[in-house]
């Protein structure tokens, strides 16, 4: 269970469907560069509920055949250059969700369900390109109710970085609960952690609460900071000015050639 | 004591936020958005004596109040537990849609922006959404969007009992009305006309004919918004209580 | 926030909707005899998924008009004689469920869905025996593929016992999390706690993982033991004598009504 | 060495729950299921050396891996990552129907069981659902079931991953044909026979001509049983595990 980033994405394929978390819930950053480095090709991204850096780089470097979003952005540091870029060019394929709706996906296949039903969206452009969808007549209501149906989201493999992990394979992670149905959703779970820790985590009820049992994690990874430049919620912050340097870097496809192909590290490191 | 420099339009528009927020019990804004949190701060100083006002900040920690992923919003919104949220956009249209995915042709976009985030969802659900977006201009306040993220208005079969209520912009407030639909101009803020405000818009709107200046805060809830409101929120949006800091001691200085 | 459990209860109203939970995620016992006190009648109880002790107190006592269920019993005590009873001579209306059909109900209701999607049940007379439930063809599949629809589940009150509240009103359930989409589903939720502790509990990332935030929360009672006969999940085992001696009691209504006139206590308290 | 006594009925029971769970990665037994618990105890304890055989035990704190309420089961089965599920029943009836609500008109029952629990979602998609009832007799053996809390197959339309595949009483076991439907005897427990079998069942039952015995534990599973097995046992079903123990003592002053 317990083993290296290079040895799990060795178990990634071209034409994944692959699912990675918001900013802020613990983004496997740790992954990124080795999944570029395999050359992946054709990967399906599902954001829950959107993306970023991750996302960024992985289209950047030409990994990546579509991306199911809410939407994706650097935050405070901005858009997302190369996700901008390709959308405008025409190289990848977007398929733009709402919020809820990914989450919605992902509970279905949580509960072995083929479909969820949703308010909102009626009249969107948002459900306008969404053939995948469908809208039927609440058979509950007495007239004509339109819901929207969001079929099952069944990724392969979902990606994401945590605070600990035991040696048992049980990963915490706390109140991002929105990585557990990614989790159960998915046929397979690879985590980066901060630490390992030695006692299990589900033999005492308050760090039970918050954990997502080994039944679910394929494989575990101890990467220190593995979140970085992203922060750990509760953990500690993002690296703002770093993906400020991304961002200003990777405004050109030659400037994130370059970026990627150097190293860069902590801005609190950098004095 | 001092007296106490005049309103920034900055402190004007948090302002008019906390007025729009009159009675509400639970207001959520975005991660990124100071000026509707420090509207929702306010709101909840002036009504400290008399009710609790819950305020949730998305991605906060310190203001986090949810315990079940980023998933909860949406859900507590649906439960009718979320009275107000804010809803920006990179276009807005005289129906009150709202766009959030690009300018031009869908999907190869002239001028891509992140996505509709929960827009599509939160707009039919939550009682009082905010339009909030300073930068008033052509360009943003368009005749009709290019992408309806989300809808200003629905068809009476469809499940709605949420959406807009009012359009705050750095130059103006306006009403919305669903039944009509289309705004209507309920005051202009300090400086502005309604010809300046016709001029930066690209819809249609109603007006009366004598359309009144967006009232400046008194002199109690500037001592509330330069006090309690800026200290808590410095706490999650350090980089916008500082400019804030920085332009009330300019002002100072020019008095 | 904090009271006590009389002005809880008297909340309550006849007529009224309560969720309860399943015998080892916390019932609020305390909250019973009250009940009963009160005269509350007309109750439609729905049991998160099953019922025991609770139930069968409130239908010996006649309080209850419906029972929605996956089941109702005493466990190692055996059947519930005072559902049972109810059940064979018509006096409450008993609706049959499945667990996961009652989760789904709730799931639907949390996320403001009008309904739920679920398998299996296709063919049994849980089914049959729920003109409130419909069968659909998924509209996803290619042929007939019939699956059930479980419309939303919105008690106007959850009632339960957990281990700790803050004085914010944050309750602490721990991976009981079934206790969270009971609340997030009903208008009120009610708790009783074992114990109040002075440091908000959403304050720290550990303890909030387990946390149902006072968002979700209309009132909590401080009653130590208030589970009791029953346990509290990690905190401490049910008290099974005690069981066996209301069951024993409840055989006949005229027992059942001499058990509950009387004062029954913890059976390590009798030594 | 003392010899080890002979294999109590229990242990056989126990033998024969481990050989039907060969090859699984994961079963779920009730909260009040030790003989199934024990079955899937020994089945981890043969393949110890080889893999892990996840047991989950509802209700269990020690044995209890799930951290999303009592749902995540159901959600567990669902996804199609628990492989085996024992089955209950008031009633089991020929075509594998199980009844876990009550005898004679529903819904006032003349004897009114707890309720169906979650088998009318697990029977359908736990690909292997082992029915076992200690007590076979033809009020429980029936030719058909009064209430069908599931059933034992379904036309071809329906999504139906899972199902019974076999049954295990304390006479005998059955193998389950889907195709047919119904239930082939494949052994007799020590002390019956084809005709014992016949009088206590309530359906009708294929059987092969010469009907095997089921197979006693061999030394080396006995040993098993009534070590790692049984003192693992004990942390979750102590009154179970001490009557087995009360059980062999009382055997061993026989011998």
């Amino acid at each position: 269970m317990l083993t290296n980033v290079v040895s799990l994405v060795d178990r990634l394929r071209d034409g994944m469907r692959i699912a990675v978390p918001v900013d802020y819930a613990g983004v496997a950053m740790a992954f990124t560069r080795p999944m570029i480095a395999r050359g992946l090709r054709d990967l399906d991204l599902v954001c829950v509920p959107t993306g970023g850096l991750q996302v960024d780089q992985l289209i950047g470097a030409g990994c990546v055949r579509s991306v199911e979003t809410s939407a994706v952005s650097l935050g405070e540091a901005g858009g997302a250059p190369r996700f901008n870029a390709a959308v405008k060019e025409g190289r990848i394929r977007v398929i733009d969700a709402t919020c809820p709706a990914v989450h919605a996906g992902l509970i279905a296949a949580q509960k072995g369900s083929p479909f969820f039903p949703m308010r909102g969206l009626i009249g969107t452009d948002v459900l306008r390109n969404r053939p995948d969808w469908m809208v039927i007549d609440n058979p509950f209501a007495d007239q004509g109710d339109p819901v929207v149906l969001i079929p099952a989201i069944k990724p392969d493999v979902a990606i994401f970085h945590a605070p600990m992990a035991d040696r048992a394979g049980n990963v915490w992670i706390g109140r991002r609960r929105e990585l557990a149905p990614m989790a159960y959703a998915a046929t397979d779970t690879y985590v980066t952690v901060d630490r390992i820790v030695d006692d299990n985590l589900l033999a005492d009820e308050t760090t039970a609460a918050g954990v997502l049992p080994a039944l679910y994690v394929s494989g575990i990874a101890h990467v220190p900071q593995g979140a970085w430049p992203y922060g750990l919620w509760g953990v500690y912050p993002a690296d703002t000015d770093a993906l400020k340097r991304y961002a200003a870097a990777a405004r050109t496809q030659e400037g994130f050639d370059a970026y990627m192909a150097a190293t860069d590290t902590p801005t609190e490191a950098r004095t | 004591m001092t007296p106490q420099p005049p309103a920034l339009p900055s402190e004007t528009l948090i302002t008019a936020i906390a007025a729009l927020l009159a009675d509400v019990r639970h207001v959520a804004v975005g991660a990124s958005s100071p000026m509707p949190a420090a509207g929702a701060m306010l709101r909840q100083a002036l009504d400290e004596q008399t009710r609790h006002v819950r305020l949730s900040i998305l991605g906060s920690v310190a203001h986090n109040f949810f315990t079940n992923g980023s998933g909860e919003l949406f859900d507590c919104a649906g439960q009718g537990r979320i009275d107000a949220f804010f809803l920006g956009g990179g276009q807005i249209d005289g129906q009150a849609n709202v766009n959030l995915v690009g300018a031009g042709d869908y999907p190869q976009s002239k001028v891509r922006w992140p996505g509709s985030f929960g827009s599509a969802y939160l707009y039919f659900v939550v009682p009082r959404v905010i339009l909030f977006r300073e930068e008033h201009s052509p360009r943003v306040m368009v005749e009709q969007v290019d992408f309806i993220s989300a809808p200003g208005v629905s068809p009476p079969d469809v499940y709605r009992p949420g959406g807009p209520v009012a359009l705050l912009t750095g130059k103006a407030l306006f009403s919305f009305d669903k039944t009509r639909p289309g705004f209507t101009l309920e005051s202009v803020h300090p400086g502005e006309t309604l010809e300046t405000i016709r001029d930066a818009t690209g819809f249609d709107f109603d007006h009366p004919d004598e359309v009144p200046q967006t009232p400046a805060p008194d002199a109690a809830t500037l001592a509330l918004l330069r006090g309690p409101v800026l200290d808590k929120l410095a706490e999650t949006y350090p980089a916008f209580a500082e400019n804030w800091r920085r332009d009330l001691a300019a002002q100072t200085q020019h008095c």
